[in-house]
């Protein structure tokens, strides 16, 4: 096996091992713990860096293992999936150590990071995905890995979110199966192939194909989170800061709306899917679903349920700059997959503060909180202000390109769309940041916790700041080479070439 | 003359079906169990009729008086016959009730008629000819060692049908002392009379005897291992019910090792002529009579202790542990 | 080295290592576990010197006293038996190191000499090419099984076992009557022979008929299946694994042999019938274990719920659908087996099987817990498992023979199946309401449970050999199918 | 028609004469002793003339020793089995009937 | 008609009066004399089914015994596990419906 067809394998590797002896370690091996999680994830940080420069100068990596009679599953990467596993690889990395504070003294952290590492494999599983039964593997398997995680603190209330979790997307991942294996009988391979595999068969099969494209939308709008069938993710809410970190800014809902991408581009090919139809439905349907999500956030009370919907919301952003058919819009699209996660998981890990330091959970409960958490809340600001898409900072390149695209693809009435979410997401967010900084700070807090002259735990408090800092740098600097948005750049010459 | 036999056979059909019906239906159990050894008696001259003697000879040991003698046994453990009679009754009421009362059984009577006709249906359809195997017996029977041609069925054509028969048997004896700690054991120190000893000290040497000359003529009419066993069985259930029992250091290893000895002599036998040059169970032609001989001897042995042992229904060994 | 694997007899070995190991285990009860162990070793090494014989040989005929068909017996294996063959050691082998921790010294005695009886049975039966055979091996693993399900304590456990026995002798009668209408047509009752001399008439139909009858409810196909749930939930808890993993596999061998070689080929209405029931059979018996507050009850009703899958298979009729079928009967084999064991593992630390009260029992048997979830997970279907790898199969044959009712029955029943194991997963994660005394489990119980589990994981990514396996000799025919 | 053959008809009729009696008794006797009492007596009798008029029939020594071998083990089975279900009988307390 | 299809004929009267009696009535020791006497039927039916042809086929002969001799190794477990249920339960049948 040479080096290139390893590499995706060691990728996967970095995080399934550590996962797997996790799982072993008894309670008290805080340390051995610790530095399998950080050595895994730096390593695969390390790896994910080779692989962005061999792919940037054309080197091939893949790896296959046969699977079933004619299909194998396939780790590939390219350029599309080398954008969402760095993405993955990066905030592994930050929530690791934003995890290994969170749950400090709590009980079964060995079976918590066990999971949480699968979970991880899991996702860049997805990513690397080079045929869509590898995808549709590593999708179950997602699936499995974040349930224990949702029922993690093992009450009643926690057993509900995951049965409901566990209702939606088994359900979802049924369909897929059978969307997958439909296709599969038709055209006799599922690789994923630049603009799509399915334009050479015959023009009588036009109505299955699109029956399959509702299928295959369907299995993988249940993740991503698209209206109607956005139901699990609020009540998932339950589960561990750190959790709800991930999913909502890495593993799952990215991984519904990264294989959205992947069947469009990829096995449509979105000059085909445009041809059948189907994408100005799917268009549509991000759209109400960015306006309903938005709408639902402002009325929530509870902070993590309001960013749970504002999640619903933004992830249709990514979904509907595919659905436009357009280079600009595609754009707009891919990159606001890297910045909705940015910022979403800065979000989730200020929560995660303000709830576990100064036991705030309702947002007419955080007046002042700006006094006793001001690193805290001021990375809350910038990600806030980043959602709302104020330049220059990462929210804003993405709703720049979406809304340029949709002008150059004629679909004016998506800006319409555009403006409209940013001002309900002004409308969430700033009373947050008023109330904050501005309002004065009540005589006690419900449940202080003390941590010296810090305002709150140090591997609580860098990763947002972190983070924080990223959503900056990446709206700054996004012209620089390798950033996001040239990334994208580089993946949309591939998939609109003629 | 022809309607003589005719007649006869008539008469033999129909008294069966008849004492089926009657078996079956009779409300005292202990009535039906007579009836079923009646019925056993009947099949048995029937098998004569079909020019079976050696299936005659087994289903009169076996099929009419080892089951028999079993279910008595079982009867006389069950209780007192009055009581299980009317709990039998009951269940029979009840039974129609929960089962949806009369139209339920209307339905089921009908349902085994349509079986009925359909299976009758069935035989009446088959060619008049019978394509048997009995031109294919016939031609190898000089083969075979032995010219009996059931015996050369059982004990070399189809050896190893037989083999795993008496893997059969040996298995329902293991069931049987895995299960048979009853906690309501019956009491085995019941006075035994006098006569039955002493039928037991008269008739066991005669049945030794029999068993000896069945085993022996077997090869070339009917009789054979099954047959012998069983009456070596019969011996067995006759000296169980004497009172007689094993020693107990008889009753553990060495006992145990006559239970198997057939099936092992058997495998035995079988992996020999392998090693020799054969397929399993393949007898060299000249050694064959020989072979099967010896095998029928060990099989005799440990049928006939394995039914005895069936009948007494407890490990041997068992009250020797307590 | 080849010169002796291919000198050895392996198809007698297979068959005759096990009966006596029993015999050994029935003559020196006290080294029981000892003799069997061995014998459980050596008649998994025949299983694997006959693989390979078959493998580069291809599918082997052996004719047992030299005779041949139609006056001697004949022993056929091809990929379909070898394959049952290699599951019946798989779980064979996990089984006997599992009960070793289970039983205490008294029912081992028991057990030993009777559970090895019915490896020989299941081996010979899988081996065997001879309808009468067949209905010898059929009563020899009947009368063994039985026994096994009353070794477990109590009255339900013998109530079980006695309607068991009267299910499984109705069964075989019903063959046997199949068996002589078949011998009286044909003159024989070799399998192949009966291939070529049997045609539709009357007479073949009616015994066909009753014979697929009496399988059908040894297999326990609904609504034939009143008796499984109670005496697999009873017996103990290997009995019970070997039940559902083997048992009840055995019969539906015998089937699927029946209807590939000597069925008439205008079977259409037969086999959508039979689908029907599994159809059938995979709802409700999803929809009973729902219902169910015991643990080992529910796992049987699952197993109802299974084999509604492998029926599936009959009205697809094509190879890809028998080689999902039969890839679904391995996978439930050793997913099943691992299952029961699991729950074995739970009413032995427990002292109970109550679903409402398993009491956070993942903290506490962690490895029987991801036992019981891993082998779920190929009972759903979910990848990487071999559940998915069968379902996707089926659900193949199903598209591409244009008959999709059957695959949205597929997937319907997966997601029943998963409702239950989440909730069985649920409850392991909360804590109840009262506190239990708890029993150490043996760490070979729990391993020996998770290594089958694992097994079952492992089908999922390793499926080429399997299926290659499975395509010896051609059992099912080569073109499209019928 | 021998003169042999025409005895051993009648002593073949003879013996059904005495089997009739004997199920007849069994079916009609108000109790189990006599019911015992007429089952063996006569189909011990009538096997007795059954085997003498076919043994007039034989065709070898041999086979009149196996008749008679036949008889005499009906004989002592029988008899034995009558006594043992009348001890039986007794052990349970059914008492014998009385006009 | 000839004998032997005559005699089938009883056989598979036999057959289905013991079905029927093995569904019917809820006494074991009933059920399992029904079983013995389906067996009969079967064992008949093989036998007399075999007398079609002038030579007598010893197969079915062979089968039969074999018949017989499973028969009462079934009979004796039956036997044994029928006691044991009356001493577990103190009824000689089976609960009627099984929990559900």
């Amino acid at each position: 096996m040479s080096w290139n067809s390893a590499l995706p394998l060691l990728v996967l590797a970095s995080s399934l091992f550590p996962g797997g002896v996790i799982f072993f370690l008894s309670e008290e091996r805080v340390v051995t713990r610790t530095v399998l999680n950080l050595a895994g994830a730096t390593l695969k940080l390390l790896l994910v860096g080779v692989m962005i420069w061999g792919v940037f100068h054309g080197e091939p990596y893949e790896s296959r293992l046969p699977l079933l009679p004619g299909l194998d599953l396939v780790l590939r990467a390219d350029a599309l999936s080398l954008l969402f596993v760095t993405l993955s690889a990066v905030l592994w990395l930050a929530t690791t150590v934003y995890a290994i504070g969170y749950l400090e003294g709590s009980p079964n952290r060995s079976r918590f990071f066990g999971f949480f590492s699968l979970c991880v494999t899991a996702t860049i599983g997805v990513a690397l995905s080079g045929n869509l039964l590898t995808f549709l593997l590593f999708y179950e398997l997602l699936t499995l890995t974040t349930y224990p995680l949702i029922v993690h603190r093992e009450t009643e209330v926690a057993r509900r979110a995951g049965r409901i979790y566990l209702t939606y997307t088994l359900a979802g991942g049924a369909l897929l199966m059978v969307g997958t294996l439909w296709l599969y009988t038709l055209s006799g391979t599922l690789a994923f192939t630049a603009q799509g595999f399915l334009s050479t068969l015959a023009s009588s099969e036009q109505s299955t194909l699109i029956m399959i494209f509702v299928l295959l939308m369907m299995g993988l709008g249940v993740k991503a989170a698209l209206i109607p069938l956005h139901g699990w993710l609020p009540q998932a809410m339950v589960a561990p800061a750190p959790v709800s970190a991930l999913l909502h800014a890495v593993a799952v809902v990215k991984a519904g709306a990264f294989g959205i991408i992947r069947v469009v581009y990829d096995v449509y090919g979105i000059q085909f899917a445009a041809t059948l139809g189907v994408t100005l439905p799917l268009a549509v349907v991000a759209a109400v679903t960015i306006i309903y999500g938005s709408l639902r956030a402002l009325f929530q009370d509870d902070l993590k349920r309001r960013l749970a919907f504002s999640t619903v919301s933004q992830v249709a952003y990514i979904i509907l700059g595919v659905a436009i058919v357009g280079p600009i819009a595609a754009i707009g699209g891919l990159v606001h997959l890297v910045h909705q996660g940015v910022m979403k998981i800065t979000l989730f890990f200020c929560a995660g503060n303000i709830a576990e330091t100064l036991g705030i959970h309702k947002i007419s409960d955080m007046n002042g909180v700006g006094q006793r958490l001001p690193w805290t809340m001021a990375a809350f600001t910038i990600a806030a202000l980043g959602m709302i898409g104020l330049p220059p900072l990462a929210g804003f390149i993405s709703k720049w390109y979406l809304g340029l695209g949709a002008l150059e693809a004629g679909q004016g009435w998506v800006v319409i769309v555009l403006a409209c979410s940013s001002l309900l997401n002004a409308a969430y967010f700033l009373p947050i940041l008023y109330a904050a900084w501005f309002k004065p700070p009540p005589e006690r807090w419900p449940a202080e916790r003390s941590f010296g002259r810090q305002e709150t735990a140090w591997p609580l408090l860098a990763p947002p700041l972190v983070t924080a800092l990223l959503t900056v740098v990446i709206g700054l600097l996004a012209s620089a080479p390798f950033s996001p948005l040239q990334w994208v750049h580089f993946i949309t010459t591939s998939e609109y070439l003629p | 003359m022809t309607l003589l036999p005719l007649i006869f056979d008539g008469v033999l059909g129909f008294t069966l079906l008849w004492l089926a019906w009657q078996l079956l239906g009779s409300p005292d159990l202990f009535r039906a169990i007579v009836l079923f050894i009646a019925f056993g008696l009947l099949m048995a001259l029937i098998w004569v009729r079909l020019d079976a003697p050696d299936v005659a000879l087994a289903e009169a040991a076996i099929g009419a008086g080892l089951t028999g003698a079993l279910l008595l046994a079982a009867l006389a453990r069950l209780g007192p016959p009055s009581e299980t009679a009317s709990l039998d009754n009951q269940g029979d009421r009840a039974s129609v009730a929960e089962g949806g009362g009369l139209p339920f059984r209307r339905w089921l009577v009908a349902l085994h008629l349509v079986l009925a006709c359909g299976l009758g249906y069935a035989v009446m359809s088959l060619p008049s000819a019978a394509p048997g195997l009995s031109d294919a017996v016939a031609n190898s029977l000089a083969l075979s060692g032995v010219s009996n041609p059931v015996t050369a069925v059982l004990l070399n054509f189809r050896a190893y049908d037989t083999l795993l028969e008496m893997g059969v048997l040996l298995l329902a004896l293991l069931a049987v002392w895995s299960l048979g700690s009853t906690p309501d054991a019956p009491p085995d120190d019941q006075p035994v009379g006098g006569v039955l000893a002493l039928l037991a000290r008269l008739l066991t040497p005669l049945l030794l005897l029999v068993a000896g000359y069945l085993l022996w003529v077997g090869g070339r009419a009917p009789g054979g291992a099954f047959q012998a066993g069983s009456v070596l069985g019969a011996a067995g259930v006759l000296l169980v019910l004497a009172g007689w029992r094993l020693g107990r250091r008889f009753a553990q290893l060495p006992l145990r090792i006559m239970l198997v000895a057939g099936l092992v002599l058997f495998m035995a036998v079988g992996l020999f002529v392998m090693l020799v040059g054969g397929d399993f169970l393949t007898y060299p032609h000249a050694s064959a009579g020989g072979l099967i001989l010896l095998i029928e001897a060990a099989a005799t042995l440990s049928i006939g202790m394995i039914l005895a042992a069936l009948f007494l229904g407890i490990r041997p060994d068992s009250r020797a542990d307590q | 080295m080849s010169v002796l694997i291919f000198s050895i007899h392996w198809q007698v070995m297979v068959v005759l290592l096990p009966l006596a190991g029993a015999i050994a285990c029935f003559l020196w009860p006290r080294r029981g576990v000892m003799l069997a162990l061995v014998c459980a070793l050596g008649t998994t090494l025949s299983v694997a010197g006959l693989s390979w014989l078959v493998v580069v040989e291809g599918a082997q005929r052996y004719t047992v006293g030299g005779w041949g068909a139609p006056l001697g017996i004949d022993l056929y294996v091809d990929g379909l038996s070898l394959l049952m063959l290699i599951v019946t050691s798989v779980v064979g082998v996990a089984i006997s190191v599992y009960a070793n921790g289970y039983f205490e010294r008294s029912r081992a005695r028991a057990f030993w000499p009777l559970w090895l009886f019915l490896w020989g049975a299941l081996n010979a039966l899988f081996l065997s090419a001879d309808i009468f055979n067949l209905y010898i091996t059929l009563e020899l693993l009947g009368l063994a099984a039985v026994t096994l399900v009353a070794l477990a304590k109590g009255a339900q456990p013998l109530s079980s076992a006695m309607r068991y026995l009267l299910v499984t002798l109705l069964g075989s009668l019903l063959f046997l009557l199949g068996v002589a209408l078949l011998y009286h047509s044909s003159g024989s009752v070799d399998i192949a022979i009966l291939a070529e001399r049997l045609s539709a008439s009357p007479v073949v139909w009616i015994a066909l008929g009753l014979m697929v009858v009496g399988l059908l409810l040894k297999t326990a196909l609904f609504p034939l299946h009143f008796w499984l749930p109670q005496a697999h939930a009873s017996a103990p808890a290997p009995v019970s694994a070997l039940l559902s993993a083997l048992v009840v596999k055995a019969s539906f061998y015998i089937l699927i042999r029946l209807w590939l070689e000597i069925f008439p080929p205008n079977n259409f209405v037969l086999g959508q019938l039979l689908g029907l029931l599994g159809a059938a059979a995979l709802l409700w018996g999803n929809l009973q274990a729902l219902r169910q507050t015991r643990l080992k009850m529910l796992i049987a009703y699952s197993t109802v719920a299974q084999l509604g899958y492998l029926f599936l298979a009959f009205p697809l009729a094509n190879i890809i659908g028998w080689t999902g079928a039969l890839y679904m009967l391995l996978s439930h084999a050793i997913a099943k087996a691992a299952m029961f064991m699991a729950a074995g593992n739970i009413l032995r630390f427990g002292g109970h099987d109550s679903i409402a009260d398993l009491d956070r029992i993942v903290q506490r048997l962690p490895l029987t817990v991801t036992t019981f979830a891993l082998a779920g997970v190929s009972i759903m279907g979910l990848p990487p498992s071999g559940g998915f790898v069968a379902k996707w199969l089926l659900l193949e044959a199903a598209i591409r023979s244009a008959q999709w009712w059957w695959g949205v029955v597929l997937v319907l029943g997966g997601l029943l199946s998963a409702v239950w194991i989440f909730k069985v997963v649920g409850y392991a994660f909360t804590p109840s309401p009262v506190p239990h005394e708890v029993r150490a489990v043996p760490a070979s119980m729990e391993w020996s449970a998770l290594a089958l589990a694992l097994t079952a994981i492992a089908l999922g990514l390793f499926s080429s050999w399997p299926l290659a396996l499975m395509m010896v000799g051609l059992p099912f025919g080569e073109g499209g199918g019928s | 028609m021998a003169i042999d053959e025409v005895v051993s008809i009648l002593l073949l009729l003879a013996g059904a004469v005495f089997f009739f009696a004997g199920t007849l008794g069994l079916l009609r006797f108000p109790d189990i002793y006599t019911r015992l009492h007429a089952l063996t007596k006569a189909d011990n009798v009538g096997l007795g003339l059954m085997v003498a008029g076919l043994a007039l029939q034989a065709e070898s020594a041999a086979a009149v020793g196996k008749l008679m071998v036949i008889w005499l083990l009906v004989l002592l089975a029988g008899g034995s089995v009558a006594h043992l279900v009348a001890a039986a009988a007794r052990r349970r307390g059914i008492v014998p009937w009385k006009r | 008609m000839t004998f032997f299809l005559f005699f089938a004929l009883v056989g598979i009267g036999l057959f289905t009066l013991g079905l029927y009696a093995v569904i019917v009535h809820p006494h074991l020791l009933r059920k399992i004399l029904a079983v013995n006497v389906m067996g009969s039927g079967v064992f008949l039916l093989l036998v007399a089914l075999a007398k079609r042809s002038d030579s007598v086929d010893p197969v079915p002969h062979a089968m039969v015994i074999t018949g017989i001799v499973v028969a009462i190794s079934a009979t004796a477990l039956a036997v044994i596990l029928m006691l044991r249920v009356k001493g577990e339960t103190g009824r000689v049948k089976l609960p009627e419906t099984p929990q559900e």
